[in-house]
């Protein structure tokens, strides 16, 4: 699967939170398994969607990949460097290419950091340019591509609407001309009339500087305008990755197909006629994870064989992995 | 206090200058609390006293001595009469109001330093370092202040050399207290500190910094510290006059600054036997202890309300 | 709960003994016990050298930490100083409930702290009850009438008995009550002491015999109490449920005296519970000027001499105290208020 | 639940209310004082005509018994309870209490060598429980002393004596391997065999024994009542007494540790005397009515010099400089202003003994000018003009140590400037006295020769016999001797044998010889400064009458007390 054309290139994946007892001798009780094993790869200028219900460890897995949080097991390759085993000089290099969009643009940004301060960021940490005066300039520039008025640089964030915020945090993240950005759940958190904005700018930048992006969101609707492909998370691990379409038309996971049917359709008829799966039970805790399929406890259509073998992660038509026993 | 409603020029240049830091914010709201305001000008004017008094009078002068002239009330020459061994206690005050004052910031700074660092690291890192640094918080926060301060006091006392300092030389006993005051009550601070470390370690912005490769130490001082700035304020402002007030307990209870290196606190103490005969004595340190105290709480009182970050008005 | 109860007093222990070392190895180096022993005269070298040896206090810090912890009954000392250890230790041990023995009265410290537990909590609650009570009403009326000029005038107040050093309040209120009101020929109060011998101790001669220390030390108190108590009640005033309850027109004394004061109590009685350990503490320098007999003098008498085992022993009481209260209170506070819980 | 938090908020509420509405009802919870229920009146009715005095004691004890006391509060309250072999008039001269008389050469109860001692007892004395007092009181009381199984305050100088005889019972033979003068120091309180043998029997050790603090049988004027620890000590009347009963029923005393407190207490009459009153205090508590005695008690405040090649300042090895130090400091102007004119300036440290100060040492005067051209003499001349004198290259900066005692703090002060005016620069530190007077061992200021000027108030240690002891050689402190008390370093060898031979002089003319000579070299090397005489200053309320004081045994005529 791997070759030159792959950006990022992510293997077995593992993000555990220690569960502590004790004060000064910590023991430890237990693990949250955020982030069980995935495995999959970003080509370069594609964006690939993840999408989940809350809690089922797409943030975290975006962050880990960052290296935001220190990874239990697994790695991440961007552009051929291992960001996880990078210490120092090697680590920076890699973060100049990696970046991230937070979802909630109200705490993304410092409130005691004037704009150009939080823009420029990125380039004094890289040493990207000689002066400040030059990374000034180059904020400008910057807010002037995600939609900004530069004058405005030298306010404060709780100066701005959170459309506003969200188009510095692209501005920083951009700042330090990264190949690949992490957007973790970037409009979530945005009225429905700015949500479309903020989507076609992070398209037009797309096109503009060639960007790679993981799009974390939890819903499919809006994934589907800007995604090439898609992967569906489940209680820490991947249950189904296809092109955008394949996914859509042809949802193979129960998980992914229930998912899909929450969806509403905008044609009236079609919407009247869609067939909505309603999960039942709660998200299991991540603590302590179902036995074979994680599935299993929630899926309409499970069989015996679920609740003891962990399905197999296979990929049934080009492109187009999946993992549950009952797809052939 | 007309500018709370901007005419229309100013709305005007508002539309091109950035309208408010959050400095400015505080000090428009620091402006209305006009005890603080109050206080602020009463310390200014206290400061004026102990250290522009240098000029009218030398140090000399302060310790100058002459027993014929002990217990006189105030007069011409000496405005604020004579201690029990004819010295210029106004003079002393003026040199006393250093020392003190010099106590009471510098101590706070070493409060502030040691409580910024054990709550940062103790929130930042959390894990092992925190509960070490918590335990350690809390052991000395399961004493009473005053018998740390006794205790300490007689494990550092008559150890310090006397240093130089600025052109004055300072007897060990004013470090010995500096210290002592700053390593018994930095606790609070550290508490503050941590839980507000913690809750903003979580924020998306400090995310962004690890993200983009901004080292822990910067984004503990560049990123957090200043936005858990107004608790440190409010706290670091307080502990000015609790310092001041402490130095005069552990003057009281024999401990203190050694004479004749005068503070606020011993002059006192050492008038205490002469409530009726000579209240000049008693009056004037206590006085100023007392405005300086004062003050301070005004001002940390009018901080509390401006640097309020719940607080969104003008 | 009792679960958590456990858990919790389990990890106060390594707290406790964080703090006992620590005090120790400050201790050894406060003084000299033996150099004050010879009254206004210097100790004899003969008398130190013995009164070191039998002491035990040329013992190594870290041995004379174990005796003090667990105790030398288990382990033979050398008591007439021919360097053979001849009999076995005397003492217990701090864990065993054996404080050890003062080193300049030789008795028991337990037996020490434990006459002055009770005056000093005598002084020490009449402080705390009237300072609350005080807090409570003043506290209360300045957070109704926010910005009055009458809550202006009490905090300014509030901040100047607080800006004073105590010591010279106790002085200069015993000058006034005491000397001052016997030569105006007013009813004047006594001044030092818990008693007058020719009357003998009566309640009323303690209770009179209180006031002064009572008043210096609530003076000093009152100001954070009612600071906090008024903006706690500022708190609760600015609650949706109190601005409910006025605007369906319940009586202005009702809302505030059961819907705020209610909602008030809690934070009021946490902060309360959690000062209450400190008042085991006593007062140092109230208890010094009025020669009451509490804990606080007791410190002060034994740290200038250097006693270390009288010394240590208040300051772990006082410590264990703070934790057991800790718990309690946290205890108290889960059970009021119902969004708390032990998991 | 919510029923119980409503009871419970109920409950906080109502107690706060409640107890400080009342106010006075937390009065009313009056701890628990078991045993003296029965002593105390329930009511607040003035108990009958109770003569009751009230003394105030700025320190309390440290245990009742003669063998664990330790300082000087202890040692006088003995004197209402406990009884010592010989008491001192207020001249401070010995007279026989529990002895026939004073042993002497004359009357033979000292032999010729000077090594027995013999005590005859009168056989009319008698223990508060009507216990006869016999010579095994005294050789049990010795004997106790010197035990190694009792960690007494001090074995000196029970030490100096080898064996005690009791051929009888009013018969105590005292024997020594040298004569010494410290034997008028022993028997200073004596403990009942007849109570603590058992004691000592059962226990091995005296030091946990309950007789210690709560001293149930005495041979004093007064019993022992009650103690309660840091407020209080009742002694009543012993109707058993051997001798003219006291006047007073009950003697009150009260720790009260603060001096102002102590002082305003006298002024409202809340005390009937008090000791060690600053002499600031003085004018106060004369307006309010408060007499003053002085009585001397061998103390003198005084600057001890260290004159050491390896710690001092190379100044103060000369003497010459040491007499210009003492000529720099106007002693008498601060004793004057400062004391009040109360004290002077002793020249010796005998001062306060007359008999061995003779021919009477004067202090230096005070002459700066005279100062100056010594100083000058000696090579220590300001050369380069920094207002401090120098001799190659060293400049005259010396440190004068002292405890925190105000008016010691106040006499730094003004030696700092006087001492500056004549080109010495004069460093103060202050410390307390646990740490002043710590151990060469524990690094203490004054035994590790931190301190040019060491300052405190002291006694010939035998007062009033002369004896000393700090100055010898074999009390210079070091790594072989960290308990030395030679803090000033000084092994003077024609000092140190005058001194050895005073220890073991019991002739008074030869002693007054050899001490006379100790003295003239004090005064001609300069090795101690006199500052200020202190006595005792008692404060002594205007309705007691019949009082005097000793220096030695203060109380010995308390049972002439009366309130009028």
């Amino acid at each position: 699967m791997s070759d030159s054309n792959t950006l990022v290139e992510v293997k077995n994946l593992k993000k555990h939170f220690p569960v502590t007892r004790g004060i000064i001798l910590q023991r430890k009780v237990g693990v949250v398994r955020a982030v069980d094993g995935i495995s999959f790869s970003i080509q370069r200028g594609e964006t690939l969607g993840m999408v989940g219900e809350s809690g089922c460890g797409k943030t975290t897995a975006g962050r880990t990949m960052l290296g935001l949080y220190p990874a239990t097991d697994g790695s991440v390759i961007i552009d051929g460097d291992d960001i996880l085993h990078a210490r120092g000089k090697d680590q920076l290099k890699i973060r100049r290419k990696a970046q991230i969009i937070f979802q909630d643009p109200y705490a993304s940004l410092n409130p005691r950091w004037t704009v150009n301060s939080i823009v420029s960021e990125p380039m004094r940490v890289h040493k990207l340019f000689a002066t400040e005066k030059e990374r000034s300039e180059r904020a400008k520039d910057l807010l002037g591509m995600v939609g900004l008025s530069p004058h405005l640089l030298n306010r404060f964030p709780h100066e701005f609407s959170g459309g506003q915020r969200q188009r510095i945090g692209i501005a920083r993240a951009l700042a330090s001309d990264p190949l690949f950005i992490v957007c973790d759940e970037p409009i979530s958190a945005l009225d429905v009339s700015i949500q479309a904005q903020v989507v076609n700018l992070l398209e037009k930048l797309q096109d503009q500087l060639s960007l790679t992006y993981l799009f974390v969101a939890h819903d499919l609707s809006m994934v589907r305008h800007i995604c090439d492909r898609v992967a569906v998370m489940y209680l820490g691990v991947i249950v189904e990755i296809a092109e955008q379409n394949e996914l859509y038309e042809n949802p193979l996971h129960p998980y992914t197909q229930a998912l899909l049917s929450a969806v509403p359709v905008p044609d009236p008829r079609k919407e009247r006629a869609r067939k909505r799966t309603i999960l039942v039970g709660d998200v299991p805790s991540p603590i302590n994870p179902p036995s074979g399929c994680r599935f299993h406890p929630r899926c309409p259509v499970a069989i015996e064989k679920c609740k003891d073998i962990v399905p197999e992660w296979r990929e049934v038509s080009p492109q187009h992995w999946v993992a549950c026993h009952l797809v052939n | 206090m007309n500018n709370q409603t901007p005419t229309l020029s100013e709305l005007a240049d508002d539309l091109i200058t950035p309208p408010l830091t959050l400095w400015q914010l505080g000090w428009l709201r620091f402006r209305r609390h006009k005890m603080a305001l109050f206080g602020g000008v009463i310390l200014i004017l206290l400061f004026i006293f102990a250290f522009g008094g240098a000029f009218l009078y030398t140090e000399k002068y302060a310790n100058f001595n002459d027993t014929s002239q002990r217990l006189l009330a105030p007069s011409a020459e000496h405005p604020f009469g004579t201690d029990s061994i004819g010295r210029d206690i106004l003079a002393r005050t003026i040199y006393g109001g250093q020392i003190s004052l010099f106590i009471g910031l510098v101590s706070v700074i070493i409060e502030t330093i040691l409580g910024i660092i054990i709550g940062a690291l103790a929130g930042y890192y959390g894990g092992v370092i925190d509960a070490i640094l918590m335990r350690i918080t809390e052991a000395m926060l399961n004493i009473p202040t005053i018998f740390l301060l006794i205790v300490m006091a007689k494990f550092f006392g008559g150890n310090v050399p006397e240093i130089e300092i600025a052109g004055r030389v300072f007897s060990g006993s004013v470090i010995v207290i500096i210290v002592i005051i700053g390593a018994t009550s930095w606790m609070y601070l550290a508490r503050i500190v941590r839980a507000e470390f913690l809750s903003l370690k979580e924020n998306e912005f400090i995310l962004a910094a690890r993200a983009t490769g901004t080292s822990n130490s910067q984004i503990i001082f560049y990123h957090i510290l200043p936005n858990t700035v107004a608790p440190i304020i409010v706290s670091s402002t307080l502990s000015v006059a609790n310092a001041i007030l402490a130095e005069a307990y552990i003057s009281f209870l024999g401990l203190g600054v050694m004479p004749p290196t005068a503070t606020w606190g011993n002059m006192l103490e050492s008038s205490a036997k002469y409530l009726d005969s000579a209240p000049w004595l008693w009056f004037f340190p206590g006085m100023l202890i007392l405005l300086t105290v004062l003050s301070i709480n005004f001002i940390g009182d009018g901080m509390r309300d401006a640097l309020d970050p719940r607080s969104r008005t003008i | 709960m009792v679960r958590y109860i456990v858990k919790r007093l389990f990890q106060g222990l390594p707290l406790l003994l964080v703090i006992s070392i620590t005090l120790f190895l400050l201790m050894m180096n406060i003084g000299d016990p033996i150099a004050t022993m010879g009254g206004r005269t210097i100790t004899r070298q003969s008398d130190r050298e013995r009164l070191t040896r039998q002491l035990g206090l040329d013992k190594p810090i870290s041995v004379q930490y174990l005796y003090w912890l667990i105790g030398n009954d288990w382990t033979k000392v050398d008591s007439d100083g021919d360097g053979i250890p001849d009999n076995y230790g005397t003492r217990h041990g701090i864990l065993r409930g054996d404080f050890g023995t003062s080193l300049v009265t030789r008795k028991p410290v337990t037996e020490l702290i434990g006459e002055r537990i009770p005056n000093t909590l005598l002084l020490m609650v009449a402080s705390e009850v009237v300072t609350v009570f005080f807090a409570l009403l003043f506290g209360i009326y300045s957070a109704l009438r926010q910005y009055s000029v009458m809550d202006n005038i009490m905090t300014a107040l509030l901040f100047i008995a607080y800006s004073m050093p105590i010591f010279f309040v106790s002085l200069m209120s015993m000058y006034i009550f005491a000397v001052l009101f016997k030569k105006w020929g007013l009813p004047y109060l006594p001044t030092v002491g818990m008693f007058d011998p020719q009357v003998g101790k009566t309640p009323w001669q303690i209770f009179i015999h209180m006031i002064l220390p009572v008043f210096s030390l609530s003076v000093t108190y009152f100001a954070a109490y009612s600071r906090y108590i008024r903006s706690t009640m500022l708190e609760v005033l600015s609650q949706d449920y109190v601005r409910t309850a006025r605007s369906k027109g319940l009586p202005r004394r009702q809302v505030v005296y059961i819907h705020a004061l209610k909602n008030a109590a809690l934070p009021i009685v946490t902060v309360i519970g959690l000062d209450l350990p400190f008042l085991l503490g006593g007062a140092v320098v109230t208890e010094r000027i009025f020669a009451w007999p509490g804990m606080g003098r007791l410190f002060l008498d034994h740290v200038s001499r250097s006693d270390l085992p009288v010394v240590m022993g208040i300051l772990m009481l006082v410590a264990t105290a703070v934790v057991v209260f800790q718990i309690i209170t946290d205890i108290i506070y889960a059970w009021l208020d119902p969004r708390i819980r032990f998991d | 639940m919510n029923h119980m938090k409503s009871v419970l908020f109920l409950m906080v509420v109502a107690m706060l209310l409640l107890s400080a509405c009342g106010g006075g009802s937390a009065a009313t919870s009056v701890p628990e004082q078991p045993g003296d229920a029965t002593e105390v009146p329930a009511t607040d009715a003035p108990a009958s005509e109770k003569k009751v005095v009230t003394f105030s004691w700025t320190q309390e004890f440290t245990s009742l018994s003669p063998l664990y006391s330790t300082g000087w509060f202890t040692a006088v309250t003995q004197q209402f309870w406990n009884c010592w072999a010989w008491n001192y008039d207020e001249n401070n001269e010995p007279y026989p209490y529990l002895v026939t008389e004073m042993p002497s050469f004359e009357n033979g109860g000292i032999s010729e060598d000077g090594l027995t001692i013999t005590l005859h007892l009168r056989d009319d004395i008698k223990w508060s429980d009507n216990e006869p007092i016999t010579s095994e009181d005294f050789r049990f009381s010795w004997a106790m002393n010197i035990d190694p199984k009792n960690i007494v305050s001090s074995t000196y100088p029970e030490d100096l004596v080898t064996s005690i005889d009791t051929p009888d019972a009013q018969t105590v033979v005292l024997h020594f391997d040298t004569p010494s003068v410290a034997w008028q120091s022993l028997f200073t309180g004596i403990v009942p065999a007849h109570i603590l043998q058992p004691v000592y029997d059962a226990e091995g050790t005296l030091d946990n024994a309950e007789w210690n603090n709560n001293p149930s049988v005495g041979c004093g004027p007064y019993n022992f009542a009650e103690w309660e620890s840091g407020s209080y000590a009742r002694f009543v009347r012993n109707d058993n007494y051997f001798d003219a009963p006291a006047k007073i029923d009950e003697i009150f005393i009260r720790f009260v540790p603060d001096d102002t407190a102590q002082t305003t207490a006298l002024v409202a009459g809340d005390a009937d005397l008090g000791a060690f009153i600053p002499y600031s205090e003085v004018p106060r508590l004369k307006e309010a009515g408060v007499e003053i005695m002085t009585q001397p008690s061998g103390f003198n405040e005084g600057i001890f010099l260290q004159v050491s090649e390896d710690f001092s300042h190379p100044a103060m090895l000369d003497v010459n400089v040491r007499k210009a130090v003492a000529m720099s400091i106007d002693f008498d102007s601060f004793n004057q202003d400062v004391n009040l004119g109360l004290v002077k300036t002793p020249g010796s440290f005998w001062d306060a003994l007359p008999y061995y100060n003779d021919p009477p040492v004067e202090p230096y005067p005070y002459d700066p000018e005279g100062a100056k051209a010594l100083l000058d003499a000696a090579g220590w001349v300001d050369s380069n003009e920094d207002g401090t004198r120098d001799k190659d290259g060293v400049e005259f900066i010396i440190q004068h140590g002292a405890t925190t005692r105000e008016v010691r703090q106040e006499l730094q002060a003004v030696a700092q400037q006087q001492l500056a005016d004549v080109g010495i620069e004069l460093e103060i530190l202050n410390f307390d006295a646990d740490l002043f007077f710590a151990t060469y061992a524990d690094a203490g200021p004054t035994y590790s020769g931190e301190l040019d000027l060491q300052e405190w108030s002291d006694t010939p240690s035998g007062f009033p016999d002369p004896d000393i002891y700090y100055w010898l050689c074999s009390e210079v402190p070091s790594d072989d001797n960290p308990s030395g008390t030679n803090s000033f370093y000084i092994c003077d060898e024609e000092l140190d044998a005058l001194i050895q031979e005073q220890a073991s002089q019991l002739d008074p003319a030869e002693r007054q010889e050899t001490v006379s000579k100790i003295n003239q070299i004090f005064h001609d090397k300069v090795y101690w400064i006199g500052a200020w005489q202190d006595p005792d200053v008692w404060a002594v309320s205007s309705r007691l009458t019949g009082v005097k004081f000793s220096g030695v045994t203060p109380f010995f005529n308390i049972t002439e007390w009366d309130i009028k």
